[in-house]
């Protein structure tokens, strides 16, 4: 049982759920929001991550992350490692292949919002930020937790974006689920089942956690 | 009364059109004082536009023309595009259908404008307001759990607790009970008076508008029609729109027989009235006659000038609250309330005989053109 | 953590071969004081398109000669590329098939109760391309290839038949000479006249960190050490 | 150009769609209006196929799909031919892997259908099937639409479960996602950016339809 | 009227219990005749139950206890666990907060009961529907864009338009202008009547009870306290409880003096008043007084032995519609309502003199335990 590649792979699931709330909430906010004519090609944009083959995005990234991108000079000139390679770079790979999953049950979730509880706040003198925090965003929470919970268990599984940024490397880009696939390969099944099972146990056991909270907030 | 004569104290003015894509045009202009009379009541049919000035004026709605200036802000105006948003118009909002907030309690709903205050004053003011409405054990629950009534509370409490510089209150009390309205509606208009918020009240119910209003406004087809105190327009409607609004329940067609010394003469149906002769009037006009200004007797007293009797066939009865509701016929369809009492005493039943008094200074002819 | 005197050399190891690297690699640490190996196995192909963009790799393994050469072409080798092993294709059956390839030869294939043969992608991968040469000359492939399925990798032809999906794979020796496919079934070595040559290549590259490590590395591999374990494993040997 | 491929792909995206509003929404409906203590578990359940890696949930399923397996047998005695490299169990792979695409955004969207118009359209008379069809369906369009559009990008880009049970073979389980895998592994750029392309210009193409019907049917 | 004494005639009879967790046990028993007198009136406080007793009615909550049985159907019966779903129950509910379907036009939610009946028909049921209802311009608009009581007659609306075996409305007009009001209660009336659909309307406007129903029922404090003819329960309510909510304006603590020949002299505050015994009364009372049942006068006039005349000071004199509400002090606070022409010929005023007259039937005293 790979515990470094168990410990590497909850982090970036975790860091990628946080950033996609960070990050995808205000986008599915403002699709929710806009009466811009032309926000359908905004929303269709953002689910094309997703028909891309993982490992054929992963190159695109590779590319676009390495010494000959403007961006990979960049990171490494600040930091002096490259992104391809880092966790950061599979973070930030993580984040743009997961984004759909984030954006697009979230924005469907704002959407139906009652107009009328947040023109309520309004009146109430709450600001846009307190309105979609203590109105908008608490209504439309299951939407919000299916978002971050397939972003979750989607960064978790997946390993062609992962495999193809990160370069496998034990500790900071190897995790679990490049772990299982190569058991799988190896056609060692007897360790890509238990890590399989360790897997799922505790993806389980975070799920059941997150909508036991969900379901509370929603009953108390 | 029109808004751009501006009065020498602050006041509330506007002057706004909404247009809704097909709908209506909402047009309506007001000015308001705010130094006296907190109580504005605005009385209206339904659909005439009472929801869309409230949503205008708390900066929810923008009108496609005109102004809103509260005291020396200008909040809207569709000429310079200023709009200040509602957020900074410290307005106390009542919506028609309540807008609760589901997923909060009873006491997070009430305290939600009050986010600025400390906790400890901010419970103190919601617990405050929350005994006011009588809905204080309910401050745990969450709107879906209490009743159509208790919701209505909740709302205005909601708006009153962070005591805002204006409040536009959409019908505050129609889910009561009468006992409950009763009390409140007393309870509610010393709170006004004392704590001299100018307020804007949309009601349907003329004892709430005589109980809680200081002036009343009338907005009928697309516009403000007449403003004024309250008893003043009940008792003297401008037009044959705000006498229908205000439930004027006679109001006949009368052609102008003769006039005489501030007297007129009109025919309506088959009988011939005395009325005041407001001047200005075509030959065309509508009488109208308030149904309590109706005095019903078995017997012809002593005529005078200033004084029709009529003799009147009774068509129906019916009970009406404390009164009762009498059809009679005399020469054209008279509505009359009398108490249960003179019902009683006179004997009054459909096909039984009457004499109907009415003053001349009851029966007010408005032009037939409006 | 990169010091002045690396103690670790990174290599991107072909998936085929990782039970022979990993004996080596145990034998090459314990005889140079722990210097650790980190191996990455994978797929030869993405572990080109990672090393094109700067991936932090001393050493490349591949499955093929291609890549290695490419390697060099781009001008990201240091040194030239060096065969290391020739690849010996085999046809595996599960136990108790019918199939008798000592008697027929490749011909068994067209055999009825044979629905499907799992190869490795020819595009893909040297194990493919060999398989469907070796069906080609034993002339036998136009009536097949239609039952011919494709694994990505050899790993997943392997699983095609392994699962009982399949009822043939053509695979590598080293993979069908060891557990699970050694216990569940039987290989038959194809005659290596009748396939291309799977010539498996190696490359140091520029810019590694530890380019004397890295070099040393794969002077063992094609040393007698490396010999001994590739042979043991399953492969043919460059002439030494 | 591999116009088999690309045909391939869409039918297999749209028929797992499809699919999946079929199986997916009662789940969706049954888990929003439950009121059964257990049914975290259930809602956790149906995330866990998205954490094991493709290929590895693929395999799994390449073994259950084995003459060895019941499943296998059934399929093969009824219709002569394998589930694993046919059509029929790429199709069945895909809708086991996208389910939680579908199933989660269903859910969300149709937890927040308010409950007092349920019982309104139950009170005029409407049977249980047409007050989903006619009320809740409708008022939970926006998330419906997320999960479809979720599915139907998830499952054109999907290669790893495709891959494994479908064996790659041409006009039947070789959709477009291997092709574009294909051509980066063969570091061919130049048709690998091209098949992406015609990939990412159809479905924005599908999507932009999509969203701009879904928008009509909100404000007519 | 005990709901399992059956009747002869077809019945809708329900005895139920609603437990809801944290929050009040509502309890109401009743039975309606279906053969005869098709309106009855559930009258009750906010937050009394009517809104729970209905939903129990229609199916969409289940009671903890009881049964509803609705001509020879059994709905419910918590005994045998018998549930009728709300669907095979034929009835119309109007929501008090009109559960509109957001999505669908008005005609669409209009004819959302219909789906059955063939298109042409439907189509003609729903445009008959609006025209009553006097919404036909609106068909074609999504209820977002229709005014609040526009919404309301929708509701309304889509409760009629399927014919339904049983009527229950929650507060159908409330949201409704005086004319438009008085209008549809009296064709709602007539409607009512002429379809022969047994209806349960919920009120809070006792005109709209008098006008619109045949019987009304009381719900307060968790159960039916009084069912009879509306007049005969608002003149002569059962208990105090009662008498409060159908809004007896004076309710006084009394003590009984002496008893004589079927009246009862007692004391309330500092005066002595004679009223009708009901007997079976202990000595603490309360009397209840309607105000309109107190006549003001300035002079004393002759006493007679079943009237009673108390001398008093007027403390306010507010407008209230039609009449004056005036408050007096007669040894106890005694309110009034007098029409506004006797309030101008007795000149009251804050601090004037009166004599109020009040016939000894007109003071109703009730236990003082219950
Ligand atoms: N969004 C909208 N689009 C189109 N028409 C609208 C819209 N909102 C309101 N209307 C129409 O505008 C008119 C005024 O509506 P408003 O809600 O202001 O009426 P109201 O006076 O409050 O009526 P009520 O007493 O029934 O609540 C109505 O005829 C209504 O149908
Ligand atoms: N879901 C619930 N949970 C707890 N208490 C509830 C719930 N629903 C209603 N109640 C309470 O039950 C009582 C009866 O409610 P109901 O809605 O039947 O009253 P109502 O007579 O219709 O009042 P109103 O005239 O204000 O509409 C109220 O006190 C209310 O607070
Ligand atoms: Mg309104
Ligand atoms: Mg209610």
């Amino acid at each position: 049982m790979d515990l470094l590649a168990l410990r590497l792979s909850f982090v970036l699931a975790g860091l990628t759920t946080a950033a996609l709330l960070v990050i995808g909430l205000p986008i599915a906010h403002w699709l929710s929001t806009t009466r811009w004519r032309w926000k359908v090609l905004v929303e269709a944009t953002v689910a094309l991550p997703l028909v891309l083959p993982p490992t054929v995005l992963g190159f695109y990234l590779l590319v676009s992350f390495g010494p000959r991108s403007p961006l990979g000079r960049a990171f490494t000139a600040a930091t002096g490692h490259t992104l391809a390679f880092s966790f950061e770079g599979l973070l930030l790979a993580s984040i743009l292949y997961s984004l759909p999953f984030a954006v697009q049950p979230f924005a469907a979730a704002l959407a139906r919002v009652d107009r009328r509880l947040v023109e309520a706040a309004h009146g109430l003198g709450a600001s846009p930020l307190r309105t979609f925090f203590v109105v908008s965003l608490p209504l439309a929470l299951p939407g919000i937790v299916a978002g971050a919970v397939l972003t979750f268990a989607h960064t978790l599984g997946e390993f062609g974006v992962v495999l193809m940024v990160g370069g496998n490397v034990p500790g900071s880009t190897r995790t679990l689920s490049i772990s299982v696939f190569d058991a799988v390969e190896q056609l060692d099944y007897a360790t890509a089942g238990r890590t399989s099972l360790v897997l799922l146990a505790v993806s389980f056991a975070v799920l059941v956690v997150t909508y036991t909270l969900q379901h509370r907030s929603l009953l108390a | 009364m029109r808004p751009d004569a501006r009065r020498a104290g602050p006041s509330l003015a506007f002057d706004l059109e909404r247009h809704f894509r097909d709908g209506p045009v909402v047009r309506a202009a007001l000015e308001v004082p705010l130094d006296a009379e907190p109580v504005t009541v605005l009385f209206g049919p339904s659909g005439s536009g009472k929801t869309t000035v409230l949503r205008c004026l708390a900066g929810l709605d923008r009108p496609e023309r005109g102004f809103i200036r509260f005291r020396d802000e200008t909040w809207f105006d569709a000429a310079t595009r200023g709009f200040v948003p509602p957020q900074r118009r410290g307005v106390g909002l009542l919506f028609q259908e309540y807008a609760l907030f589901p997923h909060l309690s009873v006491a997070a709903n009430i305290g939600f404008g009050l986010a600025r205050a400390p906790r400890a004053e901010r419970n103190a003011r919601v617990l405050e307001v929350a005994r006011f409405l009588r809905i204080e054990e309910l401050l745990d629950r969450r709107p879906a759990r209490i009743s159509g009534g208790q919701r209505q509370r909740v709302a205005l409490a909601r708006s009153l607790a962070p005591r805002p510089r204006l409040l536009l209150l959409d019908e505050p009390l129609s889910a009561l009970d009468g006992p409950t309205r009763e009390e409140l509606r007393g309870e509610l208009r010393s709170l006004l008076e004392h704590s001299g918020i100018p307020s804007l009240v949309v009601t349907h119910d003329r004892v709430e508008a005589l109980a809680l209003g200081d002036r009343l406004a009338v907005l009928a087809e697309g516009s403000v029609r007449q403003v004024g105190p309250v008893h003043e327009v009940f008792s003297a409607p401008a037009d044959l729109v705000v006498a229908r609004v205000v439930g004027t329940e006679n109001v006949a067609p009368a052609s102008i027989v003769s006039r005489d010394a501030g007297l007129a003469l009109v025919r309506v149906g088959t009988a011939q009235l005395l009325a005041l002769d407001p001047g200005g009037l075509h030959d065309e006009a509508f009488a109208c006659i308030r149904a309590e200004e109706v005095v019903l007797e078995t017997a012809p007293g002593t005529p005078t000038s200033a004084r029709n009797e009529l003799t009147a066939e009774v068509r129906t009865v019916s009970p009406e609250g404390p009164l009762v509701r009498v059809t009679l016929d005399c020469g054209f369809r008279l509505v009359t309330l009398v108490t249960r009492r003179s019902a009683d005493r006179l004997a009054l039943a459909p096909g039984s005989r009457a004499v109907a008094l009415v003053k001349a200074s009851a029966i007010r002819l408005v032009p037939r053109a409006s | 953590r990169s010091g002045d005197a690396p103690r670790a050399v990174s290599v991107a190891v072909a998936a085929n071969l990782k039970p022979a690297f990993e004996e080596i690699a145990a034998e090459w640490k314990a005889k140079n004081h722990g210097v650790e190996v980190r191996a990455t196995y994978g797929s030869s192909g993405n572990f080109f398109s990672q090393i094109a963009n700067g991936a932090p790799f001393d050493l490349f393994l591949a499955a093929d000669a291609e890549f290695p050469a490419r390697v060099v072409e781009k001008g990201l080798a240091e040194g030239k590329a060096f065969t290391y092993a020739y690849g010996k294709l085999v046809v595996w059956v599960p136990k108790g098939s019918p199939l008798d390839f000592d008697r027929r030869g490749l011909a068994a294939v067209t055999d009825p109760t044979v629905k499907r043969i799992a190869i490795a992608s020819p595009q893909l991968a040297p194990y493919g391309r060999a398989a469907q040469a070796a069906l080609q000359a034993a002339g036998v492939y136009d009536a097949v290839k239609d039952r011919i399925v494709l694994g990505q990798t050899v790993s997943q032809a392997a699983q095609f038949v392994e699962s009982g999906n399949a009822q043939i794979g053509f695979l590598p020796q080293s993979l069908a000479s060891v557990p699970p496919l050694s216990d569940e079934g039987r290989s038959w070595l194809v005659p290596p006249s009748i396939y291309p040559r799977i010539e498996q290549a190696g490359v140091v590259l520029k810019g590694a960190k530890s380019a004397t490590l890295a070099r040393a590395l794969a002077a063992f591999i094609t040393g007698a050490a490396g010999r001994a374990a590739l042979e043991k494993h399953g492969y043919a040997l460059p002439p030494g």
